[in-house]
């Protein structure tokens, strides 16, 4: 449970950001100078608002009106900068460890083992943080936040210096700390695919105003409210359910009322829900059903509609059977395809664009 | 000769007498005397260096001596200007009574103080001081109990602040500080003689000359005696 | 040239002893005083801060004997701030070599202050808010971040403190009198050569150990600092 | 041209990489803490080798055999860090123009006027660089390399912390600087898309040796050479010919013996050789040529090899008329199609995954 | 008490006018120097650097007498350097304001060394390493990078030196004597007036007035300090 209402100005800067969500993973989302960082730092108490609430889990960190402001050091917020700001003077171990010495928790060589592991900084534990490649730093840094154990995680663009491999490794963490632990995250990205991967909750924020805000589903589902350069990010994201794998091929098939989706590796148990996204750039529509065709996921439906999108394509959007599927295709296609509002085509989805699926983030529906 | 300067190079403990006599002499003579006031060795070793002194006046004959033997003093200029006088002295609140004659219970009286003297080495008022508590037969017995400044002043000050119930300074010292009383004074023939020498400088102008007998003059003997200091008769050489 | 003249007397000896103690103590104790007034000129805005900066560097402006005058009012057995700590610590400056300490803290003070203080402004801040978010409060951040990070200002402040302390004697001297083997400390034995016709060659000698004292914390004081930074090396 | 041989020990690492190229943008890409950032010093001179040589544009900078080491401030080389390390006590404005003050340049406001409008930060020219938030900085140290009139660029991962929006603006400006000015410019990055969209050349680091490196199409079209998770973004690199724009859709053709592209945009003129980027991810396998799809492109080719990639996706290299097309598809897929080395098949892409294409790198083929 | 008492003689005018010139002169004039040892003190390695070090820091170790005195054997008339300089550049030193001068600059000169030094050790060496990439040759980085920002360092070592000159004179007095008007500087003047009974309401006015002058400058170079660091802020 996360929520504010901040307004601070930073010369000719004004953030004035409202938000309330109690998602287990907020994505930050805005242009450069959008004042994310901002947001970040005030959140973390390292700067004070002109006038606001911040409140975290309940408690109320900042009441300008009551004259509340709890100091950054008790807020137990982990936050990792977009700089990685390690202590100069300390080895890389001692970084790591530097926020358990106050947070009053005993060693646990385990986390620690865990956390280096997992950041693959095991070799770098006696440097200084001098001796440090970029990325490296960043990782450090994140294990540092990580094990000062935050009652609520603050992450500005931890992934940016980060090399597929290494984020590909990280992701998967990020999910288990959201999806496990009992952690709100708020993590600030310019990534859709990480958002839509990460995130149950999103604000988007456009010069230091909140643009939108809502669950990925519902934020994403607007391709019309991003902008342009994002589009091809954008799409649907679905509700569904596992019902069977076949180790044969390491693929499971997902359902849900618009129909079977296959997904590579091992899903979970039959029965279990999962969110998928569906990248509207990586959907073509076909008005028969595709034969002979390595796609294996085909989704039947009605247009719902057909929205233009710059001169050369526009997005369709497919309901299938109440889910609704966006495809980015060429105006040329649609034209050739002579598609219009409540024809009855087919959404083609080649398997392996689908990101990673993960539980929905709503407890409830579990 | 109206307008020229002399430059005197004088111990620092002269200040208040010699201020006020180069003004008069100044003012009667339309020239001017610069003072430069500093320790005695400083001065010495200044005009050596050739600093453009005319007049030099040293509070012991040992930097006076100094300089003649470098030739730094015209030979035949150098005379002994005045006299001073060490006292012994207590804080002016102090009951403390004590008579100086051979054999005194100095050490007795100073109990777990300290005896506050200049430098008894280096400084002219402590070597004196040191000189007749020797010829007193008692410097052994307090040579342990004593707080050596820097300068007779700061042993003076130790002695107003209370820091040290007795001191040994000059009379003239004593006489302007009033929270210190003069307990004794020190036999004249207990130590050598305390003499402040002047002389003009190798380089002096012709003028200096004039300043040399105006300090020997009747007006300036008043100046110096109004300071405590004894005027010493004129004499040629030493 | 013989060696002989470079051989110290006993007395010498107990003089060089004892600035080595005055200097060392003197500069050990003011520095706690010394990290403490320099991070809050440093980092704090309070009511007066251009008053405590102006009496922390007091000993400069003052010729040092009026800075030993003032010790002797105030600190002086008869002194209100004296007084009262003889009375209650059984605590006493004056003609000990404590006093000597006192004096040499005092007049290298501002020196050291300003070392510190100007290690201190350049932490970054950043780090400090770091420290914050992983729950160090103030006083622990400032332990375990701002004053580690500013060690080369504190060793540049000691060591201003500590050449000072080898070099000051007028307002030792004049706070605590120059008492063979309680307050004379070596600078004042080189000015009472200094005071004596052909005293050159005595306070060249003591000069000659003064220095090599000095240089030899001097040289300790950069390969400390070498060390430090090559461990902090990249900011 | 830029060549190099260097070796050089930081602590426990050791760089030892040797490359020579004459392309006009040369990625250098490898996971964090690869000597990717070493390696960007040693060319601008801010580390010397233990040993090695460095020639750019026929001119030895480095040569520890003879002794030479030309001094950073001689070399002319513009560096974009990875940090933006702006100077704090200059403006903005300051910290673009300064360069230009030492390199002899005349001041010539309608250059800077361009870097600032590109980059967006004709807003905070006045500020100090404490003022701004992290991809601001890092614009700002853009312009700063730019503006200096470089003959080498050195571009260390200088749009990781960039929303995709900025980034859409900025590839463009590279792309130019690479087609039109005669700097060769290195470029440090994570992404393989950025690589595949601006690099000619590629040198791949791994644990500081050259790994791989070679022109992109070798580089990329090698997705066994490249590590698990990049190989999604991997593909083929097809050298291909404007024929035709159809302004009604927005829409260019593009021509090969492979078979024919549609590209959005208007591609230039008739007969224009441009470079196509097809990821593998991206390509589909039909055993007939379908029909009623809305993907535009279908080449025509031959099965020349099938290669395992993990166990749920094997990558199909498709011989189309001598150019090679590899789809990444799932093993269920190839078996469900029977799909075999010698089948006819159709590679299907959807237009809108191609990259932007750019002219090759090479001037001969012009 | 009367405030006449604080009015000051046109003599005693004259000493404050004049330590101001020699406070301001000797601090401007070693500025440069200060400026240079400093930088080859942060940033370079080189054979006998121990002893440069050494050399500036030992106005500290000496007591101020022997700093007076070997200037006095040095920079006098007849000293080895004194006649150089005067017979080549009319430079004289001796018993002259630009005596006086010197000798603040000298005993303030390991201050102002240490302040800036401590300031080049903290700026960033990755931005002079920038400032080379964009053709900026070294003395050139160092102009506009590493003095800029270490002005905060330059800055108190300019009030240290100037305070050190108000509060010096030790060696000014040995150096260049104590003649009203031309070497009589106001810590000379209160050193005159401590010398002789009564004399320490005189004292007591000039070190009132030396003080004033002293936090003045001190005052103002915080404000100017405040000003750099908001500019440079955010290190
Ligand atoms: N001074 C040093 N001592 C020891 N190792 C060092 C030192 N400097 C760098 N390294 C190591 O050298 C390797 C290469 O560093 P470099 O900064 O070149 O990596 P990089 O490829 O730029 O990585 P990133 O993508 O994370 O920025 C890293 O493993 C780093 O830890
Ligand atoms: N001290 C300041 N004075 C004036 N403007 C400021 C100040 N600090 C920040 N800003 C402005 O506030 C805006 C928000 O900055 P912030 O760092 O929050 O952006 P951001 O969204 O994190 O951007 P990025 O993705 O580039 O890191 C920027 O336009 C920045 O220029
Ligand atoms: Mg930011
Ligand atoms: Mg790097």
């Amino acid at each position: 449970m996360l929520s504010f209402d901040l307004r601070q100005r930073l010369g000719d800067f004004h953030l004035d950001a409202r938000f309330s969500g109690s998602g287990r993973l907020t994505a930050l989302f805005g242009v450069s100078g959008s004042g994310k960082s901002s947001l970040i730092a005030l959140l973390a108490g390292l700067s004070r608002p002109d006038d606001g609430v911040i409140e975290v889990g309940g408690r109320t960190l900042v009441d300008t009106g009551r004259g509340i402001f709890v100091p950054p050091h008790r807020r137990r917020i982990g936050c990792v900068f977009q700089e990685a700001r390690l202590f100069p003077h300390l080895s890389v171990i001692n970084n790591l460890d530097y926020g358990r010495r106050f947070s009053g928790q005993a060693r646990d060589p385990k986390a620690m083992a865990r956390v280096v592991e997992l950041l693959g900084i095991g070799h770098l534990l006696d440097r200084g943080p001098s001796a440090l490649s970029g990325g490296e730093k960043q990782r450090v840094a994140i294990g540092r936040a990580l094990m000062a154990g935050p009652r609520l995680l603050l992450l500005d663009e931890p992934l940016a210096s980060l090399d597929e491999a290494r984020k590909a490794e990280i992701l998967p963490y990020i999910e288990r700390l959201r999806d496990e632990g009992d952690i709100p995250i708020v993590l600030v990205s310019h990534s859709v695919a990480e958002v839509a991967r990460l995130a149950s909750d999103m604000v988007v924020l456009s010069d230091g105003k909140v643009a939108t805000s809502g669950t990925v589903a519902d934020v994403l589902g607007r391709l019309d409210l991003m902008p342009e350069e994002m589009r091809s990010e954008g799409g649907a994201v679905l509700e569904m359910q596992v019902t069977s794998y076949d180790p044969r091929f390491d693929m499971s098939v997902l359902e849900a009322a618009a129909g079977r989706i296959h997904m590579p590796g091992d899903c979970g148990p039959a029965g279990r829900r999962l969110r998928v996204r569906i990248r509207a750039r990586d959907v073509m529509i076909a008005t028969g059903r595709p034969h002979g065709l390595s796609a294996l996921n085909v989704l039947d439906g009605k247009i719902a509609a057909i929205v233009e999108s710059g001169r050369a394509f526009v997005e369709v959007h497919v309901d299938c059977a109440g889910s609704r599927v966006i495809a980015r295709i060429t105006r040329q296609s649609a034209e050739g395809l002579e598609l219009a509002r409540g024809c009855a085509v087919h959404a083609v989805v080649k398997t392996v664009s689908l990101d990673s699926p993960h539980p929905p983030h709503n407890p409830e529906v579990t | 000769r109206a307008g020229e300067r002399v430059t005197v190079f004088a111990a620092a403990s002269l200040k208040t007498a010699l201020d006020p006599l180069a003004r008069d002499w100044s003012a009667s003579t339309g020239n001017t005397a610069v003072m430069s006031y500093a320790g005695s060795s400083a001065l010495a070793k200044q005009i050596e260096a050739g600093a453009p002194a005319d007049v030099f006046i040293s509070a012991d004959l040992a930097w006076m001596d100094y300089l003649a033997e470098r030739k730094q003093v015209r030979a035949g200029s150098v005379t002994r200007l005045l006299g001073n006088r060490i006292v012994l002295i207590a804080p002016a609140d102090s009951s403390v009574a004590l008579d100086i004659a051979p054999g005194l219970d100095l050490a007795g009286a100073l109990g777990e103080g300290r005896l506050a003297m200049a430098n008894v080495e280096v400084v002219p008022a402590g070597r004196y001081g040191k000189a007749a508590l020797t010829a007193l037969g008692v410097w052994d017995s307090v040579a342990g109990r004593t707080a050596q400044a820097e300068n007779v002043r700061a042993a003076l000050a130790l002695v107003a602040l209370g820091e040290a119930p007795l001191g040994v300074v000059y009379a003239t010292d004593a006489a302007a500080e009033p929270k210190v009383k003069v307990v004794a004074s020190f036999p004249e023939d207990s130590h050598p003689p305390i003499i402040y020498p002047v002389a003009l400088t190798a380089a002096a102008k012709p003028v200096a000359a004039d300043f040399l007998a105006f300090l020997q003059g009747e007006a300036a003997r008043r100046g110096f005696e109004a300071q405590g200091f004894t005027v010493l008769q004129p004499a040629a050489g030493q | 040239m013989e060696t002989g003249w470079l051989t110290l007397s006993p007395e010498e000896w107990t003089a060089v002893a004892l600035s080595l103690k005055v200097a060392s103590v003197g500069t050990l104790a003011s520095l706690p005083f010394g990290v403490a007034i320099a991070w809050l000129l440093a980092r704090r805005e309070f009511w007066g801060k251009s008053l405590v900066n102006g009496l922390v560097h007091l000993p400069l402006i003052l010729p040092p004997v009026v800075t030993g005058y003032l010790l002797l009012l105030s600190f002086g057995r008869r002194g209100p701030i004296g007084a009262v700590l003889e009375e209650t610590f059984g605590l006493v400056f004056s003609f000990r070599w404590t006093g000597a300490a006192l004096a040499a803290a005092v007049m290298g003070f501002p020196l050291m202050v300003r070392a510190i203080r100007l290690s201190m402004e350049a932490v970054d801040t950043r780090l400090e808010a770091a420290a914050s978010t992983l729950g160090a409060r103030p006083l622990i951040v400032f332990l375990t971040v701002t004053l580690p990070l500013s060690l080369p200002g504190v060793l540049a402040g000691m060591i201003l403190g500590f050449a000072k302390a080898m070099g000051e004697f007028g307002a030792t001297i004049t706070f605590v009198s120059n008492i063979p083997g309680e307050t004379q400390t070596l600078p004042s034995a080189i000015y009472s050569f200094i005071q004596v016709p052909g005293g050159e060659t005595g306070a060249l000698r003591l000069t000659l150990v003064a220095i090599a004292i000095a240089f030899a914390a001097l040289i300790a004081s950069e390969v400390l600092a070498r060390r430090l930074s090559s461990r902090i090396e990249g900011r």
